[in-house]
C-alpha cells in the first residue's frame, strides 16, 4: 500500500506521519510537496499537522484553497481513505469535506499534553482496530482545537454515526467533546490529536498504530486477492 | 530617523555624535585611525555595532578565555554560529544559548518569539537540523500585574515560535526573584543534529564568489537592538526604544528547509544567520574569517520599507534573515532551492581580495572600512574587579533556620513558585513534534532519540543564581555540576556545555568581580566533570533603576544516552523498590528556598560543594544505571531531600515510607550538594550496593499514597500524595490568577 | 485606490471565549460596565480605483478571508485614496 | 447603550507576517490586485449611555486591547442602541 503524506509550506508533523507508517506501519510513503502534486498514485491521503501558512487568517484555511485540495477531493469521492490530522483536519473542515469549524481552545491556550480518547466507532475504515470503546492514549497539541458546529450539523452528525472519537476529558471545549469525525462516507477522518505520535512505546504509547493497520487491513481486504 | 545625508562626519564628530550610538572618545580615535579619516555616519554606526558588547565581547572576552574549550569529542568550539559535539556515527550534536532580556522586557511577546527564531537559525546556518528547544527563565515575584503579564506573554511568545516552527520545546528552566522584576531574562537554547559531512562554517572564501542575500526583506526592524542590548535599561531607553522586531515562525520555518537543502547543493561555499547587528556582522565577519573582502550593493537588499538609508539597511535587525556565498556563476541552483519555499534570494555582492567592507548605494560608496578591524581591533577592556561588602559579610554568617512544622513547611515549599510544577508553562509548549521527545518536560534532563540509531540526546538548561550571588566561585561550580547532575539522572553522560552569561553592569567592580568569580567556578567544575564550553552568550547591563539582577550565568548542557535501555526518570517506578539517598548531607542553608520562605531574603554561605566528589558520585550513578541496576534517578537540588521525595512521588500514584537521621530540618531541607534520590528494585539491591557503596538505603517505595516520613518511630511527615500535589501543581495558576 | 476595511466575526450564538476573556479583563480594570464584548478581525486591503468592490469583497470574503460556518463580515470602503 | 467598534492595527513600519500571508493568497486565488493587506484585531462592546466613550475607551486602548509598543487603534461610536 502506498501513502501520500501532503506538505504544505509550514507543514511541521509531515516527517511525523511519514515515520509512523514507514516505520510504525512498514508500508510505502512518499512526502509530496503540495504544488504540482500528482496523487493517483497513492491509496491513501495523509494531510499532516503544524502551521500550513503559519495558521495565519485561520488556521487551515490558506491550505485549504490551493490546488491540491482539488485532487484531494476527487480521490476522496473515489473512496480513498483520507486522514487529516490536526492542522490536517482544520484543512478538511475548511475545505468542506467534512463539516464544521475550528474555534479557539476554550482556555485560549496551546497545549500539548496525552488526552484519552474514547473510540466511539470501531467499524471504520480507520478504526476497525480499536474495540467499541476502547480508551487509547494521543497526544493533543494545538491552540485551536474546539470543534464547532451548530445544532443542526450535530444532529445529522449523531444520526450518521459520524462522530469517531471522544475527549473523556475534554481540553479544549469541543462540542459533544468531539475529537475525530468522519465524512458520511465513512473514508475522510479528521481528529486533532496526533495518532502518528503515538506509535512507539518509547515516546509513551502506541495507542495510534492501531488507526494505520485499520487502513492497511481495509486496503488489503479491499484490493489484495488471496489465493 | 537619521539621514545619513543630513549629518556630516564632521558633525558626527564635533558634535560626538558617536556617543549616542554607544561609542566612547577613544573608541571614536580608533576608528579614525583605523581609517585614517573621519568615519562618516554609516561608518559610525557600523562600527558601534560591531564594537558593542553584544557583537566584540569587549569587557567579557578576557573571561571568557578561562573556559575550557577543548576535549576529543569537541568538532567546532566558540567561535561559529553554534559549537559541536561528536556523538559517534558520523553525526554530532550542535548547540547553543542565546539571550534576549532587554527585547522581552520592553515587547515581552515579540523579545521571547524572536530569541527563540535567532537561536534556531545559529543551529540550521550550522548545517544542523534543529531538534529541540529550551529555555531559562527569571522573573521578579509573581505579585503584580506586570510581572505576571511578563512571565505570559514570554511564555506565549515562545510557544508562539516554537510550536510554528516546528521544533519541541522540551525543557527549561524558571525561577522568581525580586532582582529580576524590571529586567526579566529570557535565554533559548537550541540543539541541532547533524551528520558530520554536512557541517558548514560562515565563511566568505573565493575572490569573486557571489553574496546571497535570503529570506525576509529588511525593514527599520531593531534599528540599534545591539547597542540597545548593551545599556542598562531606563526611561532613556523607552524613548530611543527601536522599532520592535517581529517574528514570523512561518517564514523561518520555511528558511530552515531552503537552508538544509542548499548545503547539499555542491555550490555552496558558507553561510551565516544574520544574528545581532544584523547584515553587518554576518558580512564582515563571513568576510574577515575567510581573510577576504566583500563588496555589496545596497540597492540590491530586499527592502520592507521605502528610502531606507545605508545605515538603516546594514543595522536592521529583521528576522528571518541569512546571508550566503555561493560559487560564481551556480547562483541560479541556489535560488531556485529558496524560491520553492517561497523565498526571496538575491545576489547582492562578491567575495573580493582586498580586505575592504565595501557598500554601495546609489552608485555611491557608502562605506569603506578595512574588514578585520571590525572584529580584531575591537577594544578589549580589563575592568576593575573588587570583593563587595556583603560578601565579606556573608562568609561570616552560619545561618541555621527554625522550623516547628516540617509538615507545613514541605507544603509552602512546594507551592514556592521555583519549586512548584511548571506544567502551566510547558503545557503550552508542543514538546513532542518531531515524534522523537522520549522524556519531556518533567523530570530532570530532557530526552530527545536520535533516529536510526539506539542513542539519544539528554538536555538540560539551569543555574541557581542564589548560590552564585552568595558566592559566585562556589556558585559558578554548582551551575555547572547541578547540569551535569540532570544529565546523569537521565542516563546520559554529560558532553558539553553552552554558557549565557547574565550579569549587571560590569563597570561596577562589585559586579565584575561576581562575573569574574562565577567564570573560574564554572571553568573549575568543567574541567572536574569535563564537559568543555564549546559555544555561549554574554548579556550584561541587566539592570533596572541602579539594581543589578542576581549574577546569572545559564548552562546549558548536552549528554549523551548511548542506549536507549539507559533513559531514566526522576519518577517513582514500583511498590517495594528501595530508595536511596547518595551523597553527604550537612546542615546548608545559605540561598536555600527555605531560607526564602523563612527569610524571604539570601544570606550566609552557599552551600560548599567538592568537584571530586562531585564527579565520582555522578560516575556511580552513571554507572550503575549503565548496568541497569537503577529504576529512577533525582537530583536534590532547591528544597532538599523532602521536596526531592515529593517530585519523585507526583505522577506515580504511589508512595514512599522514609526514615531519616540527624538534624530533622537539615535532613529534610538542607540544600548539600552532589546528592542523588535513587530507587532501586530488590533484585538489583545486592549489586547495586556493591556499585555504589556510599549510597544509603532511607526507604521504601510503597503502594499506599503517603509520602510518610519518620525519626526513631516518630513520624514526622505524614500527607497523602494527592494533597501534596495538588498544592504544587496548582501554585502558579493560583498565583497567575490572584488579584494584585 | 481604494481602501476597503472588512471587519470579520463570530455569528451571533458562536461562543467567543476570546470575547469572553476580554470582557473579563475590561471588567476587572476599572470598567465593570463594558457589556457584549465580540473580538474579530480586521482587514485592511486596498483594491484599484476601476475594481468592483462590492463583487470583489463579497468573493473574497465567501472564498477565504471569512469561514462562514462561525462567520459573518462587513465592509467599508474609502474611495479615492492615492497610492 | 452606545456601541463601539475598536480597530487595532500594527504600527507603521511594524513586520505584519498574517497581513504578508493574507495578501499572497488573495493574490494567488483570483485577486491578483489586492495590495497594502494588513491584519489587525476588531473589538465590539457596548458602554451605557452615560459613558464618556472617548474617555473610556481610550483608557482601555491604553491599558488593556492595544499594545502601544507596536499597535495603534481607532474606533467608532454608534450611539443609541437599544440593549
Ligand atoms: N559566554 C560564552 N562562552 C563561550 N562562548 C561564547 C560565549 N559568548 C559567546 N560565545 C561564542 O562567541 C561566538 C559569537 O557569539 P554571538 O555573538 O552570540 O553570535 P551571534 O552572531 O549568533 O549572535 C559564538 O561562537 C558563541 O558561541
Ligand atoms: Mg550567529
Amino acid at each position: 500500500m502506498k501513502f501520500a503524506v501532503i506538505v504544505f509550506p509550514g507543514s511541521n508533523c509531515d516527517r511525523d506521519m511519514y515515520h509512523a507508517v514507514k516505520d510504525g506501519l512498514g508500508e510505502e510513503v512518499d512526502l509530496v510537496w503540495y504544488e504540482n502534486a500528482n496523487l493517483a498514485d497513492y491509496d491513501a491521503i495523509l494531510l499532516p499537522g503544524g502551521f500550513s501558512y503559519g495558521d495565519y487568517l485561520r488556521s487551515g484555511a490558506i491550505a485549504s484553497v490551493s490546488n491540491v485540495l482539488n485532487q484531494i477531493k476527487i480521490k476522496a469521492e473515489a473512496g480513498t481513505p483520507v486522514l487529516g490530522v490536526c492542522n490536517g483536519f482544520q484543512i478538511l473542515l475548511e475545505t468542506g469535506l467534512l463539516p464544521g469549524a475550528m474555534l479557539r481552545n476554550e482556555k485560549l491556550k496551546f497545549m500539548c499534553h496525552y488526552e484519552t480518547l474514547v473510540v466511539e466507532r470501531a467499524d471504520t475504515m480507520f478504526t476497525s482496530g480499536y474495540e467499541k470503546g476502547q480508551q487509547i492514549q494521543i497526544p493533543i497539541a494545538h491552540g485551536e482545537g474546539n470543534y464547532y458546529c451548530d445544532d443542526a450539523t450535530l444532529d445529522e452528525l449523531k444520526q450518521n454515526n459520524q462522530i469517531v472519537f471522544t475527549y473523556k476529558n475534554n481540553p479544549n471545549g469541543s462540542r459533544d467533546d468531539i475529537a475525530g469525525i468522519v465524512n458520511k462516507a465513512g473514508n475522510v477522518l479528521g481528529m486533532m490529536p496526533h495518532p502518528e505520535r503515538a506509535v512507539e512505546d518509547l515516546l509513551g504509547s502506541s495507542g495510534g498504530l492501531a488507526m494505520f493497520q485499520s487502513v492497511l487491513q481495509h486496503w488489503r481486504e479491499m484490493y489484495v486477492t488471496t489465493s | 530617523m537619521l539621514q545619513q545625508a543630513e549629518i556630516s562626519p564632521e558633525k558626527i564628530e564635533q558634535d560626538r555624535l558617536y556617543r549616542d550610538m554607544g561609542l566612547t572618545d577613544e573608541e571614536f580615535q580608533s576608528v579614525k585611525n583605523i581609517l585614517g579619516r573621519q568615519p562618516n555616519f554609516t561608518e559610525t554606526g557600523i562600527f558601534s555595532v560591531m564594537w558593542s558588547e553584544h557583537c566584540s565581547y569587549k569587557t567579557s572576552k578576557p573571561l571568557l578565555r578561562k573556559f575550557p574549550t577543548e576535549g576529543p569529542h569537541v568538532l567546532q568550539g566558540p567561535g561559529e554560529g553554534a559549537g559541536i559535539v561528536d556523538i559517534g556515527d558520523d553525526k554530532a550534536v550542535v548547540f547553543k544559548i542565546e539571550s534576549h532580556n532587554h527585547p522581552s522586557a520592553v515587547e515581552p511577546y515579540q523579545g521571547a518569539a524572536t530569541g527563540v527564531g535567532g537561536i534556531i537559525r545559529d543551529v540550521f546556518s550550522m548545517g544542523a537540523r534543529p531538534i529541540a528547544l529550551l529555555n531559562s527563565l527569571r522573573f521578579g515575584n509573581l505579585t503584580t500585574p506586570r510581572v505576571k503579564y511578563l512571565l505570559e506573554e514570554v511564555v506565549h511568545g515562545i510557544a508562539g515560535y516554537g510550536n510554528c516552527v516546528g521544533v519541541p520545546t522540551v525543557g527549561g528552566e524558571i525561577q522568581f526573584d525580586d532582582s529580576y522584576e524590571g529586567n526579566p531574562l529570557v535565554n533559548a537554547m537550541c540543539v541541532g543534529l547533524i551528520d558530520q559531512k554536512d557541517i558548514q562554517k560562515g565563511i566568505a572564501a573565493g575572490v569573486g564568489n557571489t553574496v546571497i542575500y535570503a529570506g525576509a526583506p529588511t525593514g527599520r526592524d531593531g534599528i540599534h537592538g545591539a547597542t540597545f542590548a548593551s545599556e542598562d535599561l531606563s526611561e532613556e531607553s523607552e524613548s530611543k526604544r527601536p522599532s520592535v522586531q517581529v517574528g514570523d515562525p512561518f517564514m523561518e520555518k520555511l528558511l530552515i528547509e531552503a537552508c538544509l537543502e542548499v548545503i547539499q547543493h555542491e555550490a555552496l561555499v558558507g553561510i551565516q544567520d544574520m544574528g545581532a547587528a544584523g547584515l553587518t556582522s554576518s558580512a564582515s565577519e563571513m568576510a574577515s574569517k575567510a581573510g577576504m573582502g566583500m563588496e555589496m550593493n545596497l540597492d540590491l537588499v530586499p527592502q520592507r520599507e521605502q528610502h531606507m538609508t545605508p545605515y538603516e539597511l546594514m543595522l536592521s535587525e529583521s528576522q528571518e534573515r541569512m546571508l550566503l556565498v555561493v560559487k560564481k556563476g551556480e547562483e541560479q541552483g541556489i535560488i531556485e532551492v529558496f524560491e520553492k519555499y517561497g523565498l526571496q534570494a538575491v545576489a547582492v555582492g562578491t567575495v573580493t581580495d582586498d580586505k575592504q567592507f565595501r557598500l554601495l548605494h546609489h552608485g555611491e560608496v557608502a562605506a569603506e572600512i578595512p574588514v578585520d578591524s571590525l572584529a580584531e581591533d575591537a577594544p578589549v577592556y580589563y575592568k576593575e574587579s573588587k570583593v563587595p561588602d556583603y560578601y565579606t559579610e556573608f562568609q561570616t554568617i552560619d545561618y541555621k533556620p527554625a522550623v516547628m512544622n516540617h509538615a507545613a513547611t514541605l507544603k509552602q515549599l512546594l507551592q514556592q513558585p521555583t519549586i512548584a510544577s511548571k506544567e502551566y508553562v510547558y503545557d503550552q509548549y508542543d514538546s513532542m513534534v518531531g515524534a522523537s521527545t522520549v522524556v519531556a518536560p518533567g523530570s530532570d534532563a530532557a530526552i530527545v532519540r536520535v533516529r536510526g540509531t539506539e542513542k539519544a540526546i539528554a538536555m538540560t538548561t539551569d543555574c541557581n543564581s542564589r548560590y552564585i550571588y552568595l558566592d559566585p566561585e562556589t556558585g559558578g561550580k554548582i551551575a555547572v555540576a547541578e547540569a551535569a547532575r540532570n544529565i546523569i539522572s537521565s542516563g546520559a553522560k554529560p558532553l558539553a556545555l553552552t554558557d549565557g552569561l547574565n550579569f549587571g553592569n560590569p563597570d561596577k567592580p562589585e559586579n565584575f568581580w561576581q562575573m569574574e568569580k562565577s567564570v573560574d567556578g564554572m571553568s573549575a567544575a568543567c574541567l572536574a566533570l569535563k564537559t568543555p564550553v564549546i559555544s555561549g552568550n554574554v548579556s550584561l547591563y541587566n539592570e533596572s533603576n541602579q539594581q543589578a539582577i542576581f549574577p546569572t550565568p545559564i548552562v546549558g548542557m548536552v549528554g549523551l544516552v548511548e542506549n536507549l535501555a539507559h533513559v531514566t526518570t526522576s519518577q517513582f517506578k514500583q511498590a517495594g523498590d528501595a530508595i536511596y539517598l547518595l551523597g553527604e548531607t550537612k546542615a546548608e542553608f545559605g540561598g536555600s528556598e527555605l531560607q526564602n520562605v523563612l527569610e524571604g531574603r539570601y544570606y550566609g554561605k552557599a552551600p560548599a560543594i567538592d568537584l571530586d566528589v562531585e564527579a565520582s558520585n555522578q560516575q556511580a550513578v552513571l554507572t550503575s544505571i549503565q548496568q541497569g541496576l537503577i529504576a529512577s534517578a533525582h537530583d536534590l537540588a532547591e528544597g532538599g531531600l523532602a521536596v526531592a521525595l515529593a517530585e519523585s512521588l507526583f505522577g506515580s500514584e504511589l508512595g514512599a515510607k522514609v526514615t531519616i537521621d540527624g538534624d530533622v530540618t537539615a535532613a529534610l531541607f538542607s540544600e548539600s550538594q552532589s546528592r542523588f534520590l535513587l530507587t532501586v528494585s530488590p533484585e538489583n539491591q545486592a549489586a547495586f550496593e556493591q556499585t555504589v557503596p556510599g549510597a544509603k538505603q532511607i526507604g521504601l517505595v510503597t503502594e499506599e499514597t503517603e509520602l510518610a516520613i519518620e525519626q526513631d518511630g516518630k513520624s514526622i511527615i505524614s500527607e497523602t500524595v494527592p494533597t501534596l500535589e495538588a498544592l504544587w501543581k496548582g501554585a502558579i495558576p493560583c498565583l497567575l490568577k490572584s488579584k494584585a | 485606490m481604494k481602501k476597503v476595511k472588512i471587519f470579520i466575526t463570530l455569528k451571533e450564538g458562536v461562543l467567543d471565549p476570546q470575547g469572553k476573556a476580554v470582557q473579563e479583563a475590561l471588567q476587572a480594570n476599572g470598567f465593570p460596565d463594558v457589556a457584549d464584548t465580540r473580538v474579530g478581525k480586521y482587514i485592511e486591503i486596498t483594491l484599484p480605483n476601476e475594481a468592483d468592490v462590492a463583487l470583489e469583497v463579497q468573493r473574497m470574503c465567501d472564498k477565504l478571508l471569512a469561514n462562514p460556518v462561525m462567520e459573518e463580515y462587513s465592509y467599508t470602503v474609502e474611495e479615492g485614496i492615492r497610492s
